[in-house]
């Protein structure tokens, strides 16, 4: 049986949780049936659940509030923006609002909200319509984010969120939506071997089958974990380097104990992310794998992201500015010393 | 306030005026730091609308000039002095301070326009939720420059939510007059998005109350509505920052809430309706000052 | 547009069209990658609101569904098609795409309402600079959901800006009815803030272009204004999602607007037009395709 | 001569670059005379030059889109948000727009315009207008940001901001404005020495007189710097702890290179931010020097900042939430394995 697909994944969530809790609701621009949303993760839930599913306007700022609003009274909304590119039009909400009222208010409301979002490029959608902004989220107190990939048990992270009691922001990746939802099969995914944590926001740690020693970790989440397996694969043919690739979903908090055990087998740690690289995740893991696994670390962490600058629209110029394959074995290579 | 008529309606703009007097006083004589904006002038608008309010059941969202609205809902006095003064036994345990309450369905924030998208969240969820709650949230003249204001009319509208928009146009934002920084009507904004709407320029409680009365109902229909006022504040934005005419000020003196309202009692009736507040607000004054001092505790740790 | 009159309006139109018709063919081939929103059903409105721009003085803000406004503005068919074939002789040498075009005064982005504080700041630069230019902003009828048109209607009517906002309604943001998305009229939201507003229900070239010459005069005379058309898109929203009752589209092909304008036009006249549009526009998609791949310059590196 | 208040520094600066620049334009709300401004950095401006001074409505979101179309049209506007905490209003226009338009129209276009806010709590104000948003900023391509501090020549900061023709956001400090200016007299400040460094965001080093090591490198920016020379006196007093403290302006791009140099003679950096810690600047500067001052690192980068979570109104809870100098000289002694 082949794997479903990722958006499928998450849409059998979203219908899950919709019938575990009633007090959930699914907004967002355009989420209704047929259409069910701009990449179909809400379809059929407006068919299944009619009163439950809200389209609306294109007001992304206020819609942040109105979700904060319905959780403070008990709904579970579920937010859906259209293109992560869009929250920075709620970030005002999502800062002053979202993230202070359970603790401001002293802890007299709770937010059960979660906002989902599909980030990245790769699909030529060009400068406002390709970025990964979740590094903005980074810096946000009391909110939990998680990153989906196409690893991870997509359906069991979608349900997870709507369960939290506070605020989560739910990642998703626009290339994952169209590819196979991989989960290890006897602790492997092809010719890895995989270990998963537990949790709402769990990692895949992936290794070379018998392989206790590894050259370097590779951290990645969302969009570039199929980028880090596809390099430590290229790694281990072409040059005999047998990397880790830790695939956390846990960004906030931020889930560094698989990746500080991985360290302790490898002694460096790669940072990949398809944002841009400053102020981007991989500083906050580079930070704390720093302080946190100074002793394990034989070199510094080496971070590899995007360009600092816009994501251009010719297919060209865009995989020249993403991290692909390439740049992360070309980072890993120089990491640990070997010849490209 | 559960008490209701034209008295009750007098001692709850007094009490207003009196704690926010107080809260002046001790910060001119530094006893407090921080920030607060008095609704001195505007009494008339908490307390001629939230008395169509149903404590327990219908929800209040106010802004950064709350302490008008927060007393008229809750009746809290302590609490609120004691979150003013960053005392434990404040609202919020003196996490939020003077623009940041929550109580028993009362937020506020201090971000002017943020909470008009909670408010609306809020009326969706109570319409879900089908008992009939309404809920109310009060912007000024200066908030209707943001944008999330037009986005929530719409979406009232659209969604027949039973929200009540009270705009309290008391001339200024700030230091802005409303000229420099308004232009068309509030009226007619909340019609362009198809939400009816009430004027009523007036410091006095009683047609407050009334007008407010109607569009109270008409929310409780299962509509949105805008109410506008047109009001004035007597003291400064904050604590001493103002730049208007004090002649202008001086004017509108004469028609402040307590002196309109004041001036139909009975000279006896009304101090003591005076005296029995003046009383509350010692004691709760009293109960804040012995509360102790906010510390941070495990949860903020 | 520097010819003008009837004949031209037509021609435009169909030089509009014909691009956009290509684009979709070649995303169906699989020769383009990325996103468009052709604008075919809705021409008349760039041509008949964009023929009384002045080249060179004027500046145009435009949306996601900007091809037929860059066209009638700037008449840079090689410089968009290259742009959206990702080549370096594009528009922006293939950085922007479809949906973020510059060139001459000519400016547009992807985010939804985004642009219209831009085009706010650039009525502003223009009037200080005092040489009569106007700016023009086109948004669609699902944008205003966003906060942001209120926030600057207020602004250009207070500044008394030099701005025209045009707001096409096509009855659709995306998949989404605007019975769904907007509540109250579209003149009512403009005049609301006290700014001025004409509708037009029409997909008639002439029609659109004479009201449109009233309120630029309008708006060169220093205050901003709102033309609201009723309009209709034929095609998908972007690429190939429609969900639209193909019965309702199907009717609107009958009033479109090479239709209503071509109608009137002389058949062998017409013909003609067309001939050399295509000429026109085959010669400027041979320049486009002759374009190198964009490369990373040191620039971007 | 006392030295002039840094709130009249920065405002003789924009009275000498509205002089200087006819294309300037300054727009905010309330920042007409005779207010001038809530903090009267924008004083006496509108009389001086009634024509190019515009007070708003209050309507963030756009003002920061509006000042872009002026700068796109060739004017220099200089925007004053009110507080710090409602740059979040505008973060789609600043990361969808400003961050965007120069590169993405292929160069075509210019943006100079300076947006001005003041950060940063110690006021009592509360949860939304106390915060130090500036981490928000750091993860924007294509912009500039300038932290002002006390130590710095604030009117040169603030002309330097004006004449450069990128977006420039210059973050201030409610703190600073009441405080005087220090400038350094004959290489020193009070009883530091002080070296500056050029450019539009120059950097000031201080140390200890005479000493060319040092037990530790304070990085410090804006409302930290005062605390971070505190500390570092402290510290030589009570511990006899010698630290050298370098105070950057040049937060993007970053200015690392006077922290590598410290570095250089104290193998240990310590970076201290207001803001809350997770996805902070301390986060980039630490990601920075392991990776480029890896040997000259004897223990890994410590970060000193607010706890991650709000700014809360009482002052015994803002005082305990962000950090003093007890917690900054608490995080030294425990860097340089001293006892505290
Ligand atoms: C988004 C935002 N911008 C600016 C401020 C600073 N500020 C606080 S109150 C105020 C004026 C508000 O005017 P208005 O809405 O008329 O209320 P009023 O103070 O008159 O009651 C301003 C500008 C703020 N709190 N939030
Ligand atoms: C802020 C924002 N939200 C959502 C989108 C996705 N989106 C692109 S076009 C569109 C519909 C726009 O509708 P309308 O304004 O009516 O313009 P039309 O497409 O009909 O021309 C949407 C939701 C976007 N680009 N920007
Ligand atoms: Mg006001
Ligand atoms: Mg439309």
């Amino acid at each position: 049986m082949s794997p479903p697909r990722c958006g499928a994944e998450l849409n059998r969530g979203l219908h899950e949780a919709m019938a575990a809790f009633p007090a959930m609701y699914v907004l967002g621009e355009d989420v209704l049936d047929p259409y069910g949303g701009a990449f179909k993760i809400t379809r059929g839930l407006s068919e299944a659940f009619p009163d439950r599913v809200i389209t609306t306007p294109i007001s992304e700022a206020s819609l942040f509030g109105v979700a904060a609003g319905m959780a403070i009274r008990g709904l579970r909304p579920v937010l859906e923006i259209m293109f992560g590119d869009f929250i920075t039009l709620g970030f005002d909400q999502i800062v002053n609002g979202i993230s202070k009222f359970r603790e401001m208010y002293d802890d007299q409301v709770t937010l059960p909200l979660v906002v989902r979002t599909p980030m990245g490029g790769r699909r030529g959608y060009g400068p406002t319509h390709s970025q990964s902004l979740e590094k903005f989220l980074m810096g946000v107190p009391n909110i939990r984010m998680v990153a989906a990939s196409e690893v991870h048990d997509l359906a069991g992270l979608m349900t997870a969120a709507v369960a939290d009691d506070d605020p989560v922001f739910l990642i998703e990746n626009k290339v994952m939506y169209g590819r196979p939802n991989l989960r290890p099969v006897d602790g492997r995914i092809g010719e890895l071997d995989v270990t998963e944590s537990g949790g709402p926001s769990p990692a895949l740690t992936f290794s070379g089958s018998g392989f206790t020693e590894a050259a370097a970790t590779l951290v990645a989440y969302g969009g570039m974990v199929p980028i880090a397996l596809e390099a430590a694969t290229a790694l281990i043919m072409e040059h005999e380097v047998f990397c880790e690739v830790v695939a956390i979903s846990g960004l906030l908090p931020l889930d560094l104990d698989p990746v500080l055990a991985s360290l302790s087998r490898s002694g460096v740690v790669v940072t990949l992310e398809e944002g841009t690289l400053t102020g981007g995740i991989g500083a906050e893991i580079a930070a704390r794998v720093q302080e946190q696994g100074w002793d394990d670390l034989r070199r510094p962490v080496v971070r590899v992201a995007a360009r600092d600058g816009i994501i251009p629209s010719a297919p060209t110029l865009e995989d020249a500015v993403l991290p692909g394959v390439a740049h992360v074995t070309r980072a890993v290579l120089g990491a640990v010393g070997a010849r490209a | 306030m559960t008490a209701s008529g034209p008295e009750a309606r007098y001692r709850g703009m007094y009490l207003i005026r009196r704690f926010e007097e107080t809260l002046l006083d001790m910060f001119s004589q530094g006893l407090l730091v921080g920030t607060t904006h008095t609704c001195i002038g505007q009494e008339a608008d908490a307390v001629g609308v939230i008395g169509h309010m149903r404590p327990g059941l219908d929800q209040v969202v106010s802004n950064h000039r709350c302490h008008g609205h927060y007393i008229a809902f809750t009746g809290d006095l302590a609490g609120l002095a004691a979150e003013v003064m960053g005392r434990s036994g404040g609202t919020c345990s003196g996490r939020g301070g003077s623009q940041h309450l929550c109580r028993d369905g009362f937020y506020t924030n201090g971000v002017q326009g943020s909470i008009v998208p909670l408010a609306t969240g809020i009326a969706l969820a109570e319409r879900e939720r089908g008992d009939g709650a309404i809920t109310t949230v009060f912007i000024g003249d200066g908030t209707l420059g943001q944008g999330a204001v037009y986005e929530c009319l719409n979406m009232a509208s659209l969604w027949r939510l039973p929200l009540l928009f009270v705009v309290e146009n008391n001339r200024y934002a700030q230091t802005t007059p409303v000229e420099l920084a308004v232009a068309g009507t509030v009226p007619d904004r909340a019609r362009a998005f198809g939400v009816d709407a009430a004027h009523v320029a007036s410091t006095d409680v009683e047609e407050i109350h009334a007008v407010a009365g109607e569009m109270v109902e008409h929310v409780r229909s299962g509509r949105p509505a805008v109410l506008s006022i047109d009001t004035y504040r007597l003291r400064a934005h904050s604590k001493g920052d103002d730049v208007r005419d004090p002649a202008e000020v001086d004017a509108r003196w004469a028609t402040e809430p307590l002196a309109v309202a004041g001036a139909r009692l009975d000279a006896a009736r009304r101090a003591a309706l005076e005296a029995d507040a003046d009383r509350e607000l010692a004691e709760a004054l009293a109960v804040a000052h012995a509360s102790p001092v906010a510390v941070l505790d495990e949860a903020l740790a």
